[in-house]
């Protein structure tokens, strides 16, 4: 039961772009195109949850024990700018088709502030390291799921003809708050 | 180019938010008031000026390779900087503004300036560049934060505007005011201002 | 009555069939006759004859080359004044054999007489050269040459014969007429087809709002073998091939493919008619029956019409043009085409025209699609129209393949059935018109 | 310009070394001269609520450092407040988790004999316009009262307490986060 | 304080020494990315991705300038909008020397405007050229010239074309006409010629594109050119820039001197320049001798 | 020559045109307006005829002096968006705040996007949402009808009096932990089928009446604006969720009938789900979109922190629309051949 409010209460409730505001830029840059956001939010649910889990580590064993927490920031970042390198790297050598489909995202998930937000957030609420992981792929899969869903919706405008000083961010920011304002029925799903 | 206009650029023509779209997560995340608005928008002027000028002076000490990581470095030491100091001196507001002041680490702001102009740029045109576009974020995040606040909350600043208890229109210091306010900002801006300019 | 008809999309427009109750009367000679060369789908007719050559009524003007090209006719007896451009339909021009016509004297070899010859002399393979010959094309408006359909490739298997008596059309009368005053000479014509395919049945399709013919045929077809008559729900565009099929025999021809691979061939009426009279009575294509209609024209009617007769020259002969006519309509309002000028002469594919006044003839203004979702549901394709013309408006032909707009048999029902007005068809047409060069292009590569 | 210098490795480990531990003395010098501020900082909020809610009361005591906890009331805190050595009133910092999203903190100010000094509103979630009016005014209304005499519920529970409006589920959580507080006083005695 | 010093050092020391071995080692064993100069071309490029070179935008034909560049040419690429400036640019950036190109600009080839040409029709369809031309010949009843409808003026990214409702013909605005050529590729009916912008602006073109007999074309189109040949015979013998063809006169651009004698002596007023003609002088003789633009008919 | 029109086929129109659409709807909307013109009296009809004035305005004034193009704000579409925004707030909300929502719901909901056909989210129910968020307590407070029929001071009519819907009933009684079963017996009028159906209870303006609901229903289903997939898919998949509960456990949830007929499920089943510019554009993704939107407001309804969760359940499944659009395809002819 625990498992499951986190869940969808990160998937839906609390969804990390509508109403967290982490992850905006992807949101915004990656959601032309509902296959493209798709590969994106696969990478993202990758990444996401192996820096919550080598974060999580270091934060445990590394940080806490020296007393050194406020280290946390420029450890974590480091961190995941290196882990998203090396996943490039291995999925290169190990799995082309994986890499073609993931690989031109990665260097954007660098820069996605949900990746470092979401590590950060996952010490701050005290989870244990399975909660922490749930937390995180569910948080990634809200993510992918508001992109996916936030994509079809573009893909459908693009074929309309937008007042033009709205054509662009306006529209995107304004469409992302009536999703964001049409979520807000999940309030309550759970707490 | 004139020192001025490096100065001057980011506060409309090339406001970070408004014009280039940048930083969006925090600009919508911390705007549902004007004092929030303006506490961020001053702890990443402090960041980006701080790196600016820092990354400028030692550009050319950083082999390209590790560039990034050496940027991203010197970004995460001035946010923490930034953080513990507020942490320690404004505590209500860090506490509001909660886990994005860390965020700023990944602001596109910061790392864009400090890729597009500090590293081709000298200290002082870097340093220029760094508060012009960190006063236009602020004054952006401030605007918009100042709007939410009197519509959503009755108040600016925490000053009542309008008396006790208002009935106000509280969607705009909720998350899909956070998106629309702006959508409709950077509308108002693309519609009027940018003709202009 | 078990009343059959195709399953997804159709609509039903106001019939309008004014000129129903009127038999069919032969329309004067014309003074001039303007015969073009291309009538039918495929390469124009090559001339083979020269300014200043006498011709007789049925004399060969022009020979069809290669393999998807129809022979053309002289439908009148007098002097060739030139080969030279005259004005078609749409306003562009096309070679045309210009006749004097010089009294009505027709070639000897054609049997004149009326009575009705049942008993097929012809083998197989000789009925298919004479409907070559005789230059038959589709007279159902899409105007195919007839004898192309009839060689079928080595491997195919066709077991049914459709004739497409359907005239789902609105105002459009012309088959009716042909199949209550010459039902003989259509069955005859449809035991020749099924000879000429070897088939052993025949289904003629009529659609239920024409009774009299329903019951005309089905009390003939009795004397026949293997020709059963169907009755069809009324329901545009059940006249399509791939509809008629549908309906009939509820088999669907793939996509990209031809009756032929589902083992039928198609057939109109009128073409029946005039294999019949090729094939029995040595008569080449030259005449064809003309729906004459229109709300406000003063006298309508079903003339036997000689190709090449100048269209106002039958307008004359039903009164004039009324006032406040704004538009003429060459074939039914759903497909037919807009003529720029009433000058321009009747070719084999002219089924009929209709007259049309302003109210009638002008689009309503576009508005803003709605998604009422109404195209999507009148297509008998299947196609969602309202997405293919938002991506002929964004160029966007490679989406516009991948959403079949190739397929499009451009009926007409989705325009029709917009409440917005918008110009779906038009900008479908266009799709595909350029998806068809991608793939030209994709198959050059 | 000058040159930059060359991507060898030697050149990167150097300058990316040199880099991270400038940064790291960096950090650790600004640490070291905020720990103490940031640590006073968060007392100081802790303090200040305790003060709100014993307003009125004189004490000379540090009410924090007497901070204890009662058994059976997981995550209650009382402080008391005390007079040259005598209780003259308790601080409770009370939660409830049946607010409409998420739990609700509060800090409940007693007096030795039970009666409602002050409240004041430490953290909480609820929907803004609703449940949110729990920290005007509204509170008042439970000064003066005591939980073991008057009927601390809402009104159309049976009790006195007028319910905010439209937000029955919040005015019921608040309530039940007295009356736990109360309980937990009540129980832990007065120290 | 020692933990809060050193602690941090050997820390962050430790994650900057594994960060940079294995960016080393990233660099060294991975490195076949994307070619470092197809973002220099195209930051060259204007960045307009009107596609008038014949790419999917800028960066398309950054990818191509490069290719090319391997193989040693980059002469049959160019950026019309760009112009022979910023190809010239690129070709100093990749270190290849690029012919100049001559500026050239739209101009539209029918004179039909509601005047010469009256409406004899009315369209009633989608208001597209393309759809038009495929259902008629036109309102102005001319199989050749210009439908009216303008999709000319929609492809236009440069905002150079805008119709004039007068006429009912497009008007192209050459000083904001980068001839990328987007609108002569969208006249359903080749109207719009690309030309060079010719010397000092001088520039001579027949204003008719119709190829029907003279009679014929005059029926409905009172500016057509009739292909009666006066400006061939008036053009001068060195320089013979007129040629007749399918009842219709082409001047070609390279040939022609712009000395503006064709167009007095047009019967219908079909040749257009973006000069003042020299005023007709009905007894001169056509000069024998042909000199740089500025030619006036020697008397 | 006179100017003889040339087009291509088809040369015949149908029948139909956007405004006749419209106004159909807005003649459908009519028997509801008629019983809140009984239940609510001058409230009801001035809310309603605010709200509609509001937006036609709204849009007439975007159009003509924002956008600068042709004004289509008379053609109906404005007027259906206003009057079902009316129908969807309490008749004691203040002018102002259904003014703003009706600016919202046409500027934020409609216009942005460039007017009519091109929104994503039907503007009614952004307008409620957006109210809903924004002035929470003058949304969720009602009047008792009929007895406040002629009132226009609310303050008074609702002072302490409030009549919960029974859906905000049903779900703060659950929340306390009352059984169904002892709710019911407490509140008996509520949970009458007649009073549901005749629409005798708390509620918004135009929801509480299904028998009013259901005769403008079929009048669209007769008149073939509307197709019957969306609304009895709708109303099925929000009676398979509260049914299964229910036959799980009666006490603990209500029944299927009483969701049907209480609350906006009516309301949004026919006129708001079935809204062409924002519902699927075949009739495979209508079901799916309709039988996801019906389930989804029986779980806000139930698991959810709001009583009602039929405006939103449509608003989100709008978000989905245009997935479904992209992958669910109306069957080509002859894509997937049977050789019969």
């Amino acid at each position: 039961m625990e498992y499951f409010v986190i869940i969808i209460g990160s998937i839906f409730v609390n969804n990390i772009v509508l109403a967290q505001f982490l992850g905006i830029c992807p949101f915004l840059g990656v959601s032309n195109k509902v296959q493209t956001s798709i590969g994106m939010g696969a990478a993202v649910i990758f990444v996401m949850t192996l820096a919550t889990i080598v974060t999580f580590l270091i934060q445990k064993l590394v940080l806490d024990t020296l007393g050194i927490g406020f280290m946390q920031t420029v450890v974590f970042i480091l961190v995941i700018a290196a882990l998203v390198q090396m996943v490039e790297i291995i999925l290169k050598k190990i799995s082309q088709p994986l890499y073609q489909a993931l690989g031109i995202f990665l260097p954007l998930i660098t820069t996605n502030c949900a990746v470092l937000g979401i590590a950060i957030l996952v010490i701050k609420k005290n989870y244990n390291l399975v909660q922490g992981v749930v937390y995180t792929i569910s948080i990634a899969v809200g993510f992918t799921f508001a992109l996916v869903v936030f994509a079809g919706i573009r893909e459908k405008l693009a074929l309309v003809d937008i007042p033009k000083p709205m054509r662009g961010a306006p529209i995107a920011l304004i469409t992302a708050g009536l999703l964001s304002l049409a979520f807000m029925g999940f309030a309550g799903l759970v707490k | 180019m004139s020192m001025m206009h490096e100065f001057t650029k980011g506060f409309i023509k090339e406001n970070p938010i408004l014009v280039l779209l940048l930083g969006m997560c925090p600009t919508l995340a911390v705007s549902s008031s004007a004092v929030n608005g303006l506490g961020m928008g001053l702890a990443a002027t402090a960041v980006l000026v701080g790196s600016n000028a820092v990354i400028a002076a030692i550009k050319n000490l950083i082999p390209d390779m590790v560039r990034i990581p050496a940027f991203i470095v010197v970004i995460a030491s001035f946010v923490t900087i930034v953080d513990l100091s507020m942490q320690a001196y404004t505590p209500a507001l860090s506490e509001s503004l909660g886990v994005f002041i860390p965020l700023i680490v990944v602001n596109c702001i910061i790392l864009a300036r400090a890729e597009a102009f500090a590293s081709k740029n000298g200290v002082l045109g870097s340093l220029l560049d760094g508060i012009g576009m960190g006063l236009g974020f602020t004054i952006a995040l401030t605007t918009l934060g100042g709007l939410r606040e009197i519509i959503g909350n009755g108040t600016i600043f925490g000053i009542a505007l309008f008396g006790e208890n208002p009935t106000t229109v509280l969607m705009f210091i909720m998350p899909p005011g956070a998106f629309i306010a702006l959508g409709l900002l950077i509308a108002f801006v693309n519609k009027f201002v940018k003709k202009a300019a | 009555m078990d009343l059959k008809t195709f399953k997804i999309g159709g609509v039903h427009p106001p019939e309008n069939k004014l000129s129903a109750g009127l038999p069919i009367e032969a329309a004067e000679l014309p003074k001039r006759a303007f015969i073009h060369l291309g009538q039918h789908l495929g390469a124009p007719a090559k001339p083979v004859v020269q300014k200043g050559d006498k011709v007789k009524v049925g004399t060969l003007i022009g020979t069809g080359e290669g393999f998807i090209s129809a022979s053309v006719h002289s439908s009148v007896s007098g002097t060739v004044f030139g080969i030279d451009d005259v004005v078609d339909a749409s306003g562009y021009k096309r070679k045309a054999v210009i006749i004097d016509v010089a009294g009505d004297e027709w070639e000897p070899a054609i049997d004149r007489s009326p009575e009705l010859k049942k008993e097929i002399a012809l083998d197989q393979k000789a009925i298919v050269e004479k409907i070559k010959e005789s230059g038959i094309v589709g007279l159902g408006g899409a105007t195919f040459p007839a004898h192309v359909k009839y060689m079928v490739p080595e491997g195919k298997k066709v077991d049914t014969l459709l004739i497409n008596a359907v005239e789902c059309e609105p105002y459009l009368t012309s088959d009716h007429r042909v199949m209550l005053e010459r039902a003989d000479e259509v069955l005859v014509g449809t035991q020749i087809l099924m000879k000429a395919l070897g088939v052993g049945k025949a289904i003629v399709g009529i659609e239920a709002n024409k009774p009299d013919a329903i019951e005309l045929l089905s009390r003939k077809a009795k004397e026949y073998t293997g020709i059963a008559v169907q009755a069809l729900k009324v329901q545009y565009p059940q006249g399509a091939e791939k509809q008629l099929i549908k309906a009939c025999l509820n088999r669907e021809v793939p996509s990209g493919k031809l009756p032929l691979d589902v083992g039928c061939v198609v057939n109109n009426v009128g073409t029946a008619l005039a294999v019949y009279e090729a094939v029995q009575k040595n008569k080449p294509l030259f005449e064809r029956v003309v729906t004459m209609t229109g709300r406000k024209l003063p006298k309508k009617a079903n003339f036997l019409v000689r190709v090449g007769t100048p269209i106002s020259q039958l307008i004359t002969a039903c009164g004039g043009i009324p006032e406040g006519t704004a538009k003429f309509i060459n074939g039914g309002p759903m497909m037919g085409k807009a003529m720029v000028s009433p000058e321009t002469p009747v070719t084999k594919g002219t089924s009929g025209v209709i007259l049309v006044d302003e109210s009638e003839a002008k689009r309503n203004a576009p508005g803003d699609c709605i998604r009422c979702a109404k195209c999507v549901s009148a297509c008998p394709m299947g196609l969602e129209p309202y997405l293919i013309e938002k991506q002929a408006e964004y160029a966007l032909w490679e989406e516009a393949e991948k959403e079949d707009a190739a397929d499009c048999m451009e009926c007409g029902c989705c325009q029709f059935t917009c409440p917005a007005a918008r110009p779906l068809l038009d900008n479908v047409r266009l799709a595909k018109a350029n998806v068809m060069r991608i793939r030209r292009e994709r198959s050059k590569k | 310009m000058a040159k930059k210098l060359e991507s060898n490795f030697r050149n990167m480990f150097v300058v990316l070394s040199s880099i991270c531990i400038i940064s790291a003395l960096a950090l650790g010098f600004t640490y070291g001269n905020t720990k103490d501020a940031i640590a006073k900082a968060a007392q100081e909020k802790q303090v200040k609520n305790i003060k709100k809610v014993l307003d009125g009361i004189p004490f000379d005591n540090d009410p924090a450092a007497g901070k204890y906890t009662v058994d059976g009331f997981d995550g209650l805190e009382l402080y008391p407040a005390t007079q040259g050595g005598q209780t003259v009133g308790t601080a409770v910092k009370t939660v409830s988790p049946a607010g409409y999203s998420g739990n609700i903190w509060l800090m409940v100010g007693f007096k030795p004999d039970g009666v409602i000094n002050a409240i004041s509103v430490v953290e909480h979630k609820e929907t803004p316009g609703l449940g949110t009016k729990m920290d005007t005014p509204w509170k008042d209304q439970y000064t003066g009262k005591n939980p073991g005499v008057n009927n601390l519920k809402v009104k159309k529970d049976g009790g006195e307490i007028d319910a905010i409006t439209a937000a029955t589920i919040s005015s019921r959580a608040f309530t039940d986060a007295v009356q736990k507080a109360h309980a937990a006083f009540t129980k832990g005695g007065v120290k | 304080m020692v933990d809060v010093i050193l602690y941090p050092v050997i820390m962050l020391g430790a994650v900057a020494g594994i960060s940079a071995i294995l960016l080393f080692l990233t660099a060294k064993k991975f490195h076949v990315e994307e070619d470092p100069r197809i973002d220099t071309v195209a930051a060259l490029l204007p960045g307009a991705n009107c596609g008038g070179c014949g790419y999917p935008g800028c960066r398309g034909l950054a990818e191509a300038i490069v290719k090319a560049a391997d193989k040693g040419d980059i002469g049959g690429l160019s950026c019309p909008p760009g112009g022979s400036a910023a190809m010239k640019a690129i070709g100093d950036a990749l270190g290849m020397a690029v012919a100049e190109s001559e500026p050239m600009v739209a101009v539209l080839r029918c004179n039909g405007t509601h005047e010469k040409a009256p409406r004899t029709l009315k369209y009633d369809g989608a208001p597209k050229c393309v759809i038009a031309h495929t259902v008629f010949v036109g309102e102005k009843g001319c199989p050749n010239g210009c439908l009216g409808i303008g999709d000319c003026v929609t492809v236009c990214a440069f905002g150079a074309m805008y119709m004039d409702d007068k006429t009912g013909l497009p008007v192209i605005d050459p000083a904001k006409c980068v001839a990328c050529g987007a609108c002569a590729k969208a006249c359903p009916r080749r109207i719009i010629e690309m030309r060079p912008k010719g010397r000092k602006d001088r520039r001579v073109w027949v204003d008719c594109v119709n190829t029907e007999k003279g009679a014929a074309a005059m029926k409905y189109c009172k500016a057509a050119c009739i292909g009666c040949g006066k400006c061939v015979k008036e053009c001068p013998e060195k320089v013979q820039a007129i040629t007749l063809a399918n009842n219709l006169a082409y001047i070609d651009p390279k040939k022609c001197i712009a000395c503006g004698k064709c167009i007095v002596v047009c019967p219908t007023k079909a040749i257009h320049a973006t000069f003042e003609p020299p005023q007709p002088k009905p007894a001169a003789e056509a000069p024998k001798t042909a000199e740089a633009p500025k030619a006036t008919p020697a008397a | 020559m006179s100017n003889y029109i040339v087009s291509l086929s088809p040369h015949a129109k149908g029948p139909l045109s956007t405004e006749k659409v419209m106004w159909a709807v807005v003649i459908a909307l009519m028997p509801s307006f008629a019983f809140s013109a009984y239940f609510f009296g001058i409230r009801g009809i001035v809310v309603t005829l605010v709200a509609t004035i509001a937006c036609i305005l709204t849009e007439f004034v975007i159009q003509k002096y924002l956008m600068k193009t042709t004004v289509t704000a008379f053609d109906g579409s404005a007027a259906i968006t206003g009057i079902l925004l009316a129908f969807n707030v309490p008749s004691s909300i203040p002018i102002w705040e259904v003014i703003l929502g009706a600016v919202f719901a046409i500027a934020i909901g409609k216009m942005v996007f460039g007017g009519l056909g091109r929104n994503p989210f039907n503007p009614a129910l952004l307008g409620r949402a957006f109210m809903l968020v924004s002035f929470p307590v003058d949304m969720t407070t009602w009047p008792i009808p009929v007895t406040t029929q002629w009132t226009w001071n609310m303050s008074k009519a609702i002072d302490g009096t409030t009549a919960a819907t029974p859906l905000g009933y049903l779900k703060e009684g659950v929340k306390m932990g009352e059984s169904v079963t002892n709710l019911v017996a407490a509140s008996p009028e509520r949970f009458d089928y007649f009073n549901l159906f005749i629409g005798n209870v708390g509620g918004c303006i135009g929801e509480v009446s299904a028998f009013a609901i259901l005769l403008g229903g079929i009048y669209l289903l007769y008149k073939k604006i509307i197709t019957w997939h969306i609304p009895v898919f709708y109303l099925g998949g929000l009676a398979l969720i509260t049914g299964v509960l229910w036959a799980m456990d009666p006490t603990k949830y209500a029944d299927p009938l009483f969701h049907i007929l209480a609350g906006g499920a009516m309301l949004g089943a026919w006129f708001m789900a079935t809204d062409m510019v924002t519902s699927p554009m075949t009739v495979k993704g209508q079901i799916v979109f309709a039988l996801c939107g019906g389930l989804l407001c029986g779980l806000i309804r139930i698991f959810g922190g709001y009583p009602e969760g039929c405006s939103y359940s449509i608003l989100i499944m709008n978000a989905f629309v245009p997935l479904i659009d992209k992958y669910i395809k109306p069957t080509r002819f002859g894509k997937e051949v049977n050789y019969g």
